[in-house]
Parts: C-alpha cells; structure tokens; sequence
C-alpha cells in the first residue's frame, strides 16, 4: 500500500471498519437476513457482522452491520475540484474593493422558490452576521439588498435589473425531490435570457449546497454548511479581480 | 416537581392578553374573507373542482368580482336555494356551470333568506355532530395509552407512502400521526383536490387525503388496541377552509396559529386573524385540540434571551382562543427550548421552561417540540439530544410530545429514523413515570429565579403590546424581530368588511344548540 | 424488478436508502471528503451526502454518510441454509427420548478457553432458563453437567469420556482475535482424535455464534444470540432420531 | 440532592463490616502468597526474564522448592547482599544464571538481614517517593477538570494502537484512559514482560506496556492542558506484583478487587485476599486510587432485586483497603445500576441507587459504571441508554464516570464509539453540571424508601456474613450466588505460611516514614 493510502480505521491501521445501516419493506426472517447480508457482500463488505434485526410493524424492519471493506484511497491522488480559498480579512477587503473597483459592490440576497428559510442566508448578510463574524452589510464596501425569502426568481431579475447588481446571493434549503436545482436552474436561465448572467457573480449557498451544484446549475460558487461572511466576501474579490484581469 | 411562582403575576399576564386579544377581537369583528366564506360553502357540503379550481373558489371569485360578497355567500346561497329549491351543490353546480348567476336571482325578503341560511346551518351542523358522535364512541373503545402522547411526523410527498410509514409508527407505539405539508401550501389560496403522491418536504392537504389516512389510522387502531389521532395543519391562506375539511374527516388535532402564518409565511395580519377565529370556532365546537406554533419564535432568535416571547405569545393566544369559544383542555399551546447545547446548564433551563409552561397552562394540552436548530449531521449526538428531551417532556408530564428525529438536519424522517426516536421515547416514558411526582426543584433555586423572570419577562412585553396596539406591536417586530405591514403580506385583497345583510348562522348558538340536539 | 426483490426503503419504495458511518487516520480536509465520497461510490452508493465530518483529534476523523444503492435481492431465490427448526413442546421432548431413546441423554455444557461468561451457557442449561422457559436441568430426560468456564478443551474431552456424554454444549462469547474459532476447532479435533466425535452431538453457541461458524469448527449446530432452551432441546432431539434411523 | 437514610444504619454496616475485615484480617496476617514475594522483589528493582520467564518468577520458584520461602525473599536477598556485596538485581542474575543458590551462602545473623532488609527498603520506597512527588507536580501544573472524571477504555490488543486510541480520547475530552487487559491475564501467575501487540479483547498488562502509555499520556497532557490518568488493572494472580509496577511507572488509578478474582476469575480466596492487602497497602503509600469491582455483582443476577449486595461489598472493601492503610479519598468504591431498561421507573432506582453510593461514602472517588447487560447490537438505543446513564452519574455528582459504548454489546470500542460517547458525556457534564444543586428528590417519596430498604436489607446481608464467618459465606454463595471453595480456586498453592524470620519492613511504619523523609 502507498503510503498516501488511506482505509477506514475501527481499531487498528488498514482494518476498514465500516457501520452500516438500514431498512427492509419486509418483516424480519431467516431470509431478509441472508438478503440483508447479502446486499452487504455486494457492496463490497467483508467479515460482515449483522449486530442487530428488528421488525418495525406493519411489515418493515431494521438492520444495522459492522464489516470491514477493502477499499482504500490514494489521498494524494485526489482532485480537490476548488484549491482551499485564500482568505482576506475585512479591511484588505474594502481595501481591495475601494482600489481595484473605485465603486462600492451591488450585492442581493434572496431565498428563492417557496423556501422560508432565512437563517443561513441571514448568517451571510445581516449585519449581526454569524460565528463572531459580522455579515456583509457591515461592509464599507458592500451595498446590501436582502430580499428576504420565498422570492419568485423573476422577482431576483427584475431587481437585479433596477439596482445594476454585481452579486447575486441566493439561499437554498428545502431539497425534497430536487426542488433546489430546479429553482437555481431557473434563475440562471432567466438571467442568461435577460442578457444579465455574465454581468453577474452569482452565488448559492444552504445546507445541501456544494461546489457541484453550483457547478450542475449555472452558477460561480456554492457554499456549504458552516460558511462564513467573511469566506462568501473573499470569494466575491477574488472573481472580480480575476474578472478584471480577464477583461484587460 | 412545581415553581415558585407568583400566581398573581400570572393572573395579571392572562388579563392583559385578555384586553390585546379584545383589541384584535373588536378590529376583525365586522371583517370577513374568502377563506371564511369559502369555509361556510364547505359547511354547506359543496364539494368538486373545475379545471383544477375548486367551487368553492369560483363561487366567492364570482360574488367577489360581482361585487357582492359583502352579504356573505350564504346569503347568496340561501337566496337562491329559496329562488330555485336545489340543495347547496346543485345552486353550486349550476353557477359553476353559468346555468345562473346567484346575483340576478330574485332577492326574498332578508327575513325569509336568514330562515333558509339557519335552516341550511342547522343541517350541515347536525350532520357533522352525528360524525362527531361517532368518532367519539371508537375513541372511548380503546383504553387510553400512558401520558404524554408521543406525536411524530411523516413527510414523504406521497399519501401512500405517507400511510404506510404512518401505520409502521402506530405499531411501534406512536399515538399521533402529522402529515406535514407540501412546503408552501400555506400560500395557497385554495385547497387542493384529490389524492396526491408529489409533494415538497411533505404531502398536500386535501380532503381525499385527510380520508386516506383518517382510514388507515383507524384500520391500524383495531391491530394496536390505541386511538392513534390525526393531525394537520390549519395556518396558512385557507385557515378557515382546512379547518372545515379535518371536521368533515375527522381529524383529532390541527396546527394552528395566525402568528406563525404571518411571521413565517408573510401572510396579511388581518386575513389570517379572521380566518383563525373562525377556524377555532369550528375546531371548537367539534372538539378538535389546536395546537400554537410558539416553537417557531425562537428558532431565528437567542433562544436564552428572548424565550419570554413564547410565553407572551401563549397568553394571547389562549384568550385568542377562548374568544373563539374554545374551552381550555382544547388549547394545546406550543413550545419548544431549541437552547444552544453549549450553553452551561442548559438542561436545567430547558427543563425550567418546560415546567413553567405546564404549570402556567395546567388544563392546557401543551405541545412541547424537541431540540431542531442545533441539530447536525450526526445523527448520534441529535440522538442523545432528543433522549433528553424526551426525558424533560416526561418529567414535567407535558400532554403530548413531538419527538425529535436523529436526522433533522437531513431530511424527513425515513421510517428507520422515527423508530429509533419511539423506542428512546417509549423508553423514557416507561423509565421516568414517576419523576414529576418523585423529584423538585429545590426552593427559591436557580430554576425559580429563572421561572420568575421569564414571567416578568413577558409581563413587560405585553404590557409593551396593550400600549401599542396589537397591529402596531407586530409591525414594529415585537415577535421575534421580524416586522410586518399591516396592509402588507399575502391575503390582504381577500378581507373585506361585512355588509348589513351579512350573514353566518353558524355563529349563532341558538342554531348550534338546536343542530346538537338534532344529532342526538 | 420482480415481485421477490426488496432494497432498502428509506421513506419509499425501493429508494435503497442506507445510512454508512466510519473514521479515517487522517484529519477532515477537502481531500479527506473526497476520499470518504469515493470510498461510498466504490461501495456502490449512488446520491451520496456526506451529513457529518469531524475531526476527533489525534488525525482522527469520523464521518456520516447518507445514500442510495442500486442492489436489489430476490428473497424467494435466497438460499437459506437451515429451515426453520421445527419446535417441540417440553412434554414432547421428554416423552420421544423416553419412548426413542429408552435411556437419559447426558449433556455436558462448558465455556472453553479462558472464556469466563457464563450467562449465556446458563441460560441454556440452568433450571432457571430463559425468557420464562426452564433450561435443560428441567427436563426430567437430560442429564447435565455444567462445567462452568475457563475450561480447557482436553477437560472437556475427558469429562466426556468419563460420564459417557451424548452431547456436548460450548459457549464462546470472546471473539477478539478470532479466538472462538481457535478453541473450537480444537475440540472438535481433539475429539475427533478420541473417536469420540461421532458419538456426540457437539454443539456451540454465543452473540457471535451462527450456522456457519459451527460448519467452519466442525460442529453439528451453532445457536446465536436470543436462543431459547427449547430450541437446543429440540434440535437435540431431531439429532437423535436422524441418527437412529441412519443407523437403521 | 439527599436521600433521608439512617445515619445510625449506615454507621451500623461500617461497625459489621470492620468486624468481617478485621476476621479476614486475622486470618491472612500469618499468610504470605508467592505474589507478595514476588512483588517485594519488584521494589527491590529486581527485573528481567530469562526464557519468558521473569526473573522475580524464577527466584520465587527456586526457594519454594527449596522450601526456604517461609522466611520471605527479603531474607534471603538482604543475606545474600550481606554475604557478595551486591545490589539485589546482581544477586538476582546470579541466582538465575546459577552461579549460586541464596538458600546456601552463609546466614547472616537475624539482626544483621533484618538491618540490610530495611536499608533495601528504605532506599526502594525512597526512589520511589521521589518518582511520586515528580508526578503530584506534573499532576499540579494543570488546572482540574469539570467533575466529574470521564473514564475511557481501549482495547485493541495491540499497545501502540492503544496508544493512538488513547490519545485520540484525551484530545476529545476524557480524563482517564483505562488499557483493559487481554483476556484471562488474571488467571496468569507472573506478569508478562516487554511491549506487546497482540492480545484477546484487550492488552496484556507489562511494564514496558505501563511505560509507554504513560509517554504518551503525559504528552498529550501538554496538548490538550488537562492532566490524563493513567488506568489498569491489579485484580487476578499477581495483584500485589502489579501494584508495584503501577507505582513505578506512575500510574494514577488500579482497578483492584479481591472479590471479582474469587468469584468471576474463580481464584483462591485466601490468596487473592492476601495479595490484595499488599497491593492496597502499596498503592496507599502512593496515594494512587484503586476502583473496586461491584459493578460485577449484578451482572448475572437480578440487578433490581439483588441490588444490595453492592453496598455489601463495598461497605466490606472500604473497611479492607482502611486497614491496609487507605485513606478514604484514595479507595474509589465502584458501582453500577445494569437495571432492566423495561422495568418501570428504572430511572428513578438508577438515580436512587447513585445517590445512595454517593452519600454512604461522601469522601471516596465513587465510580460508576454503565449499563451494559442490557444492550444489544441496536448501537442507537444504546447510545441512548447511555446518555440517560451520563445524565444520572452527573446529578448524583459521582466522581469518576466509565462511559458505556453504543457499541458494548459487540466489540470493544472503535475509535468513533469512544468519541460518540465522550461527545455526548461532554454535553452532559456541561448541560446538567447544577443539577445535584438544583434538584431533590420529594422527602419520603420513593426514592427514599427505596435507599432505606436498600440500606436494611445490606445490613442484614452483613449480619448474615459475620455470624457464618466470610471465608464460609464465600462457601455459601452470599455474593451474586456465586459458591467459591476455601481451597478451590486458582492460586491455592501459592500461598504459605510466613515463619518465623519472615521479614518485610516495606510493612514498617518506621521505615516508611524514614524513605519518606529521605526523598524531599
Ligand atoms: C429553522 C428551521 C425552520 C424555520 C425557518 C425560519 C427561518 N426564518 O429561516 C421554520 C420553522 C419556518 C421552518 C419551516 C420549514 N422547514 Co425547516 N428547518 C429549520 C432548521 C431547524 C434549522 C435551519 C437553520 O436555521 N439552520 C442554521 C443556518 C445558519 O444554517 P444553514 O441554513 O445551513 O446556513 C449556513 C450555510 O448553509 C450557508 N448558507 C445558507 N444559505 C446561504 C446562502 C448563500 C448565498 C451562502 C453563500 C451561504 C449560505 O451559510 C450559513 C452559515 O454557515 C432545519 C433543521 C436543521 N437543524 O438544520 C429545518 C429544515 C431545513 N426544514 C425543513 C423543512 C422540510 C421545512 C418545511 C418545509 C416543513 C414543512 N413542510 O412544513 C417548513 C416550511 C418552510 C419552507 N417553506 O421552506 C427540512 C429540509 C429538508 C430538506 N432537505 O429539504 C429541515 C432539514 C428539517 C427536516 N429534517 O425536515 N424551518
Ligand atoms: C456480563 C458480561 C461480562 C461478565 C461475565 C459474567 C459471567 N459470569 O458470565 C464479566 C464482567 C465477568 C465480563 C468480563 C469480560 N468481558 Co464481558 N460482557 C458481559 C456483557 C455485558 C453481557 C454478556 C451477557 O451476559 N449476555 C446475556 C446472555 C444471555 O447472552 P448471550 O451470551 O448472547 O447468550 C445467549 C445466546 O448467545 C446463546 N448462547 C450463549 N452461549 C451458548 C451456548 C450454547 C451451547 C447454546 C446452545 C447457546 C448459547 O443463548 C443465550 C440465550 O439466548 C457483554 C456485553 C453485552 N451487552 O453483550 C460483555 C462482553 C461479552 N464482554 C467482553 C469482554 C471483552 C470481556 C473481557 C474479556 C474484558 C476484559 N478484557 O477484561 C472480560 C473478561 C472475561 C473473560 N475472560 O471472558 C466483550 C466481548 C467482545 C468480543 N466480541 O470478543 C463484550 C461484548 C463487551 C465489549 N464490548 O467489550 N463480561
Ligand atoms: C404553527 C404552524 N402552522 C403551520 C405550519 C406548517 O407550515 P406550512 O404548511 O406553511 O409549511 C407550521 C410548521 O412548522 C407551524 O409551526
Ligand atoms: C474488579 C475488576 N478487576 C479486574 C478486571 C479485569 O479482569 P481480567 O483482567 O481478569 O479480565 C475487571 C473487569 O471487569 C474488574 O471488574
């Protein structure tokens, strides 16, 4: 094994200990559990151990497994699809902006579709902010509209028309049969169609958002759980500058 | 396990939510809306949909754009059921179809009309009291399982899934079953028709749904020896309507909370105010507990520091309540801790808040919900949280229990997910049934302290409330920080101010009395 | 998909849900996520969400993983190795080995090793039993010797000679180091070496003993975790009687 | 939190309880075992193996076929220093390596050994009071953790993977690390040597094994400013041997138990008894805690009915380590609740029975044990279990707290089992941390009466021992049921009656004091 290789760790190096666990829509018997054990062989389990079966009613049960896999990852060998983000801190970022941009930053907030939640996207733009870190709008630099949520994402065009945004910044929470995508989607769509798009730093965040959704829906970045106002910042300099730069 | 209150304080908290709610009571009184007419048509047994809009709604878009929903639809209905001797659903059937146009019937003598509109009232409440009847009789056939009853929740989208998940809770010891909403169908302006299988982070509320389940529960009930009760939702554009659908199906228990439709959803202060009385009046005459939204008040706040806001919002919401007729064992208020678990002592305060709820609302059939905010993706530490929670809600003996989930911060329970939440729950319930009466806290302790200034706390604020003015206080963020036009949110367009000629003999309790003794 | 096939259910039919937990010797980093993704694919996991990432000190790191599998079993084409064992009553029991067998069955029990548990052999064996049922000293028609723990195999081979066993009941409940199978197998060789192994019915049980473990030492039956004195006593008398008539 | 017991009943157990430690006492003061000998060498600084073989085993073996090991090792050694002038481990070497046999050099008069005996003496317990103060000022040098202990185990087998593990464990907060030993060590009659990596369900105990836990230990003490203790295990054949090597290498608490040998190891209990009195004399000297075993007790019997049986035993070890010299602050009496999670109010006797152990013995380190017989491989109930089980040790302010696994009735702890666990103790610890303060049980509730009857029933159990005499009611199975013979057991032959120039001033209080002085 290369030395970069890594295997999961139950009690000692390289013994690929894993947990598993799940439901079957059938009662428990000598056969769901053979089934069960079974799908774990499958999956590439090995020294399966089925440490606990159990009927739910109305004919479900409930399986959990320990076993070890085989597999290992060359860590090393990983594609990081994003270098790790350098960092600015709040001056160097309305430094940056007052000298590179000689215009304070148009920024819009919205949680779109028929989303409610506010707080992840309040954490990155109310002044209160999150984790310690003041939001956006404490920025010199920034000049703030938060839409708040359940916005139509034809409302997100329209404003963004009128107020001539540099950075749109849309939260997404509820995923349930991929209601997110489809309202990412959309909005980058509609702005495209509008001629708006490349004008635009458009950025989602929430929960189930990462790099690929942002990627799979049109857009420059997705952040994830724990984000800070200060990451979200950051990102917005560094694609302007580079935007600049591109344009020279 | 009891604080030491002052019982004063709380006596004089009750009085002045008493004169806020009077304050509401007295500015919606001479208002109606759609949704509340929508309601009555619902009353009257009209059913059906045209192109995917109900009847109902095209009945009261109809008057509405006529200009005449001021009388109130019943008087239209009436009129014209005496103009052409068809039952409610025939006049609906032919307005929808444009065989007539109610408004260009002959106008009977008002006297005549408001005969008609009572008599029509008095049936449709008989008829749903013989249902009431019924519920009842199956209800007292089982024994009642231990207190408090474990409620959960299942989501899939799906009815279908949504009963099979449901039934799998009641054998594994659930005593209430919710069906959580397609997100946002509290926007809606009209309910749904029809069985449904997609639904966003839930499943839609409609009639053929709630019978769905209603069936399923029951059918569950005879293989559990247990009542298992039906829950939904009320809050939302249709308040008053949905309100209507859980008598008609029989539902036990319904959501239920203007403050939540207009702090969360945006929704017009005065619609949803309006549409909740009636909606408690209904629910209250039929015996179906309502439950408060107050968990949802400290979710976006500190929920150390602000929690006296769920009190405030207990308070007004049980003289809310009280004005719409409802007796006390029907109000389940609702309340939540959600404190940071990093907070030093953090349990000692959420079980402080809890006991200082129940003992507040004794006769109240509180609804205490788990830990959600700071829950994360591992789901073996939301696990340990909600077995404490579980075991706070036992202890201080609160009446019914939402149990928390170890994947909240996931999904909607998968069926594995809210097993594993009933067996720490049966668990606690079992292990801890005597703690409220074997433990205490100690006097004048930190528990006290806390209680007493939670108290204070709330008095302050609705004091702060009374001097405003209700519409004022909620415009200036008094809940939660979150500020709310008074002409603003969604539904303002469907409030309108009652004629002279209006009419609801529903809310007569003559008429109520009559219809009750008809049933017998 | 055919009418026998499940997959695990997690709020409907055949999504194939699971739930997957494991640590890796290396701190969380965006390498270390990847790696935990690519480890879940190579498992065959499709819709993965990586729920939960924390450092646990030490270059430790624990992960939550949520997913989907394609895997579907067929239950009616599973093999299951034993049919279900069919139960007698306690008074059947007695009555067929007085009527069949004309004479005591002697049952020796024992923990082997430096096993020292007990409690599950006890159950089994003990008059006080199990889940309500009597054990095997109950049973007017067995004879038992319960060795205790922490015995040698050679001890038990002895015993067996000296009081003419019919039967032979093992406990093993430490598994570390596959330590179980180690003992067993040496009974059962050490029997075998006596000619003993054909007079006896050799029959092992424990929370980690199954079907298969008792095939791979050498033993007529393994009970597992939950076994009840009738099902040993049942099984013993099926053994019996197969006997008899093979002999026939 | 106070349970209203009979002070004068408690006092009463402790007066019948010396009484049977003072008939143990009697009747093992003319005995010495070989693992007192061999322990005695052990402090001399004798070390080393000759064919997996340790030396101390060797030296022992040789005079006891000699039949010279009635005057005790010391004799012999301080003899043979007196006669070749060297130190004990050369004269160790030599005997082994047969280049002469003690028991033939010429015998020095008594008065003379008995000089260089104490001389050996005092220079060993000097050299080893200097180790000791080294460790009190590391120990000092950090700030004392949020009561209580967090007490964790590893178990892999393998002492580097230990290590890893163990280290990993302090990071995330735990306070003490326990190394569990490889299956059956007990039942060995000398202590294995050098590091070692493979073992059954645990790792051997070695003082090579000792040494390098400790390293790491004090090393991640640095890391993470929070002094770690240092756990294992004395309890089986060479009790007294495996105290010594704790004090050299600086371990912090022993598991120790004479009682658990002679039921669960099936060790002779005169043997055991003896060795244990040495260990326990040493580790006081020390001032390194021992735990004791009771939490065994009600693993294989009826753990709510039987429960008694605990305070029995640790009503008896109090008194045994007391007159080994233990002052009450070092003798960590062990506990445990294993109650039917299907009993009802389970809970409540849980916290009862802590709080009993607590206030009967307010001055010792209590450790309380999880529950563990109970669980299955559903890892979410128990992790459960357990944070209910952290909730209980917390409020009843125990002092050292062993965490369950979710994992415990499966293996022994992975790496994220431990770190699931300390997360959720952790929270717990900080969430409940006024709890004993804030909160009481109701006076003559059930809790009381359930300690009272707790308590009367120990009594009478205690009665019954000091009328059959202990070493008879062993015979007779009072603990656990469990029936040990006089003579069975392992061990037996081992033990010897000392003779008349038996001599072993490590026992003298003279030079005790003396070594005392010497190494400030
Ligand atoms: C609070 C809450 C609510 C509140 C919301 C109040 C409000 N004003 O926001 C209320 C009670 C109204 C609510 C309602 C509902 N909720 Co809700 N809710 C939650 C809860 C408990 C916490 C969410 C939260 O505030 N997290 C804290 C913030 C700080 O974290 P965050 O959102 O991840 O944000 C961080 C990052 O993601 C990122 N980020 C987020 N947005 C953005 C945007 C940008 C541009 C950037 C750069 C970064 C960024 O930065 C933030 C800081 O680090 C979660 C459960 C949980 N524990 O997670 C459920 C949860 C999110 N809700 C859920 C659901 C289903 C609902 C409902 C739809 C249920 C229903 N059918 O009735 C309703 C309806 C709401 C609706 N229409 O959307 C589900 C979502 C499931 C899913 N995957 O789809 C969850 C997971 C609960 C569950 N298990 O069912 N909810
Ligand atoms: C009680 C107990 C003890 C007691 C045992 C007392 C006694 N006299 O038996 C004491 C405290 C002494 C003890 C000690 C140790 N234990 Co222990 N112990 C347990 C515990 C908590 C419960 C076991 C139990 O009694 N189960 C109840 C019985 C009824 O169940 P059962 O054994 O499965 O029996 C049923 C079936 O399996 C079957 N069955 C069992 N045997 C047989 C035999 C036959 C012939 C048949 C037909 C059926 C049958 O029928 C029974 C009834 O249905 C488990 C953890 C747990 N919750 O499971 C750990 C556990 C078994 N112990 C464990 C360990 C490692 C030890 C030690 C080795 C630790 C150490 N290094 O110090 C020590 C040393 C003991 C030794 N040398 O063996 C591990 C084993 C890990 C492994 N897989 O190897 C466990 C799982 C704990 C853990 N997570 O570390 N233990
Ligand atoms: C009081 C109240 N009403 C209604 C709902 C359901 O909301 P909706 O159907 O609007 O998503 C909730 C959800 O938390 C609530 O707390
Ligand atoms: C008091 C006591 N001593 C010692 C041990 C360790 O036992 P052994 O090393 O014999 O396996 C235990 C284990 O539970 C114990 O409780």
């Amino acid at each position: 094994m290369n030395i970069g290789e890594v295997r999961p760790y139950g009690d000692r190096m390289n013994d690929g200990a894993i947990q598993i666990s799940f439901s079957l829509p059938v009662p428990v018997s000598a056969r769901s559990i053979e089934a069960v054990k079974l799908i774990a062989a499958r999956m590439g389990m090995n020294n399966i151990r089925l440490v606990h079966a159990q009927d739910m009613g109305n004919n479900f049960s409930f399986y959990i497994l320990y076993g070890a896999i085989n597999i290992s990852v060359d860590l090393q060998a990983i594609h990081v699809p994003e270098v790790e983000l350098q960092l600015f801190d709040f001056w160097e970022i309305n430094d940056l902006i007052r000298r590179e941009f000689e215009r304070k930053v148009v920024v819009i907030g919205a949680t779109i579709g028929v989303d409610a939640h506010t707080v992840g996207l309040d954490a990155i733009i109310s002044a209160k902010g999150f984790g310690g870190e003041s939001g956006l709008e404490r920025y010199p630099q920034f000049e703030v509209f938060n839409l708040g949520a359940q916005v139509p994402p034809e409302l997100v065009v329209e404003y963004s028309k009128k107020i001539h945004a540099d950075v749109v910044l849309v939260s997404q929470v509820v995923t349930q049969r991929n209601v997110h995508l489809f309202n990412l989607s959309l909005l980058a769509e509609l702005l495209e169609a509008e001629k708006l798009r490349d004008k635009l730093i458009l950025i989602c965040g929430g929960p189930y958002i990462n790099a690929q959704v942002a990627l799979e829906t049109g857009f420059d970045a997705g952040f994830g759980p724990g984000t800070t106002p200060l990451q979200v910042a950051s990102f917005i300099v560094h694609e302007l500058m580079k935007r600049k730069m591109r344009k020279k | 396990m009891k604080l030491n209150i002052s019982q004063e304080q709380a006596n004089a908290c009750r009085q002045i939510a008493k004169e806020v709610a009077l304050e509401i009571q007295r500015d919606i009184a001479p208002l109606s809306t759609v949704s509340v007419e929508r309601a009555i048509l619902r009353l009257l047994g009209i059913e059906g949909e045209k192109e995917k809009i109900p009847y109902v709604n095209i009945l009261v878009d109809n008057l509405k754009e006529q200009k005449a929903l001021e009388e109130g639809v019943l008087y239209w209905i009436a009129n014209a059921c005496l103009n052409t001797g068809l039952s409610p659903q025939d006049v609906a059937l032919k307005v929808v179809s444009g065989s007539f146009n109610p408004v260009h019937l002959s106008r009977k003598s008002f006297q005549e009309v408001k005969n008609k509109a009572e008599e029509l009232a008095t049936e449709s409440l008989s008829r749903l009291y013989k249902k009431k009847k019924a519920r009842e009789a199956l209800k007292q056939s089982f024994p009642p399982s231990l207190p408090p009853l474990l409620y959960v929740i299942v989501a899939t989208g799906n009815i279908y899934d949504d009963i099979a998940q449901a039934k799998t809770a009641a054998e594994q010891g659930a005593d209430c079953v919710a069906v959580i909403r397609s997100t946002a169908q509290s926007l809606l302006d009209y309910i749904p028709e029809g069985i449904t299988t997609e639904g966003f982070g839930g499943t839609f509320a409609t009639q053929a749904n709630y019978r769905l389940m209603r069936q399923a529960l029951d059918e569950v009930a005879q293989k559990v020896s247990r009542y298992i009760y039906q829950v939904n939702y009320c809050s939302g554009l249709c308040m008053a309507e949905i309100a209507v659908l859980a008598i008609l199906e029989g539902l036990d228990i319904m959501v239920n909370d203007a403050f939540y439709g207009i702090l969360f959803r945006d929704l017009n202060m005065y619609r949803t105010m309006v549409d909740q009385h009636f909606s408690r009046y209904l629910l209250g005459l039929f015996d179906i507990i309502i439950t408060t939204g107050e968990d949802n008040l400290i979710k976006t706040v500190d929920a150390f520091k602000e929690y006296s806001i769920v009190l405030v919002s207990q308070f007004i919401n049980e003289q809310l309540a009280q004005q719409a007729g409802m007796k006390k064992e029907l109000i389940g208020l609702g309340h939540a801790a959600e404190l940071d678990p990093k907070i030093p002592d953090s349990l000692l305060w959420e079980l402080t808040q809890a006991q200082l709820v129940r003992q507040l609302f004794p006769r109240s059939p509180v609804k205490f919900m788990p830990p959600t905010r700071y829950k994360t993706g591992n789901i073996f530490f939301a696990h340990a949280l909600d077995t404490i929670f579980n075991l706070v809600a036992v202890w201080t003996d609160q009446r019914i229990v939402l149990l928390g989930m170890p994947t909240e911060a996931l999904h909607t329970p998968y069926v594995q997910d809210r097993f594993l939440s009933l067996e720490s729950a049966l668990h606690i319930r079992n292990a801890s049934r005597s703690f409220s009466r074997e433990l205490q806290f100690i006097r004048n302790g930190q528990a006290d302290k806390r209680a007493c200034e939670l108290l204070t706390q709330a008095m302050e604020t609705l004091i702060k409330i009374r001097e405003a003015g209700i519409w004022n206080a909620l415009s200036r963020g008094v809940f939660s920080q979150i500020k709310r036009e008074k002409r603003g949110g969604r539904g303002y367009e469907g409030v309108f101010k009652k004629g002279k000629f209006y009419l609801n003999p529903f809310l007569d309790k003559k008429i109520v009395m009559q219809a009750r003794r008809r049933a017998v």
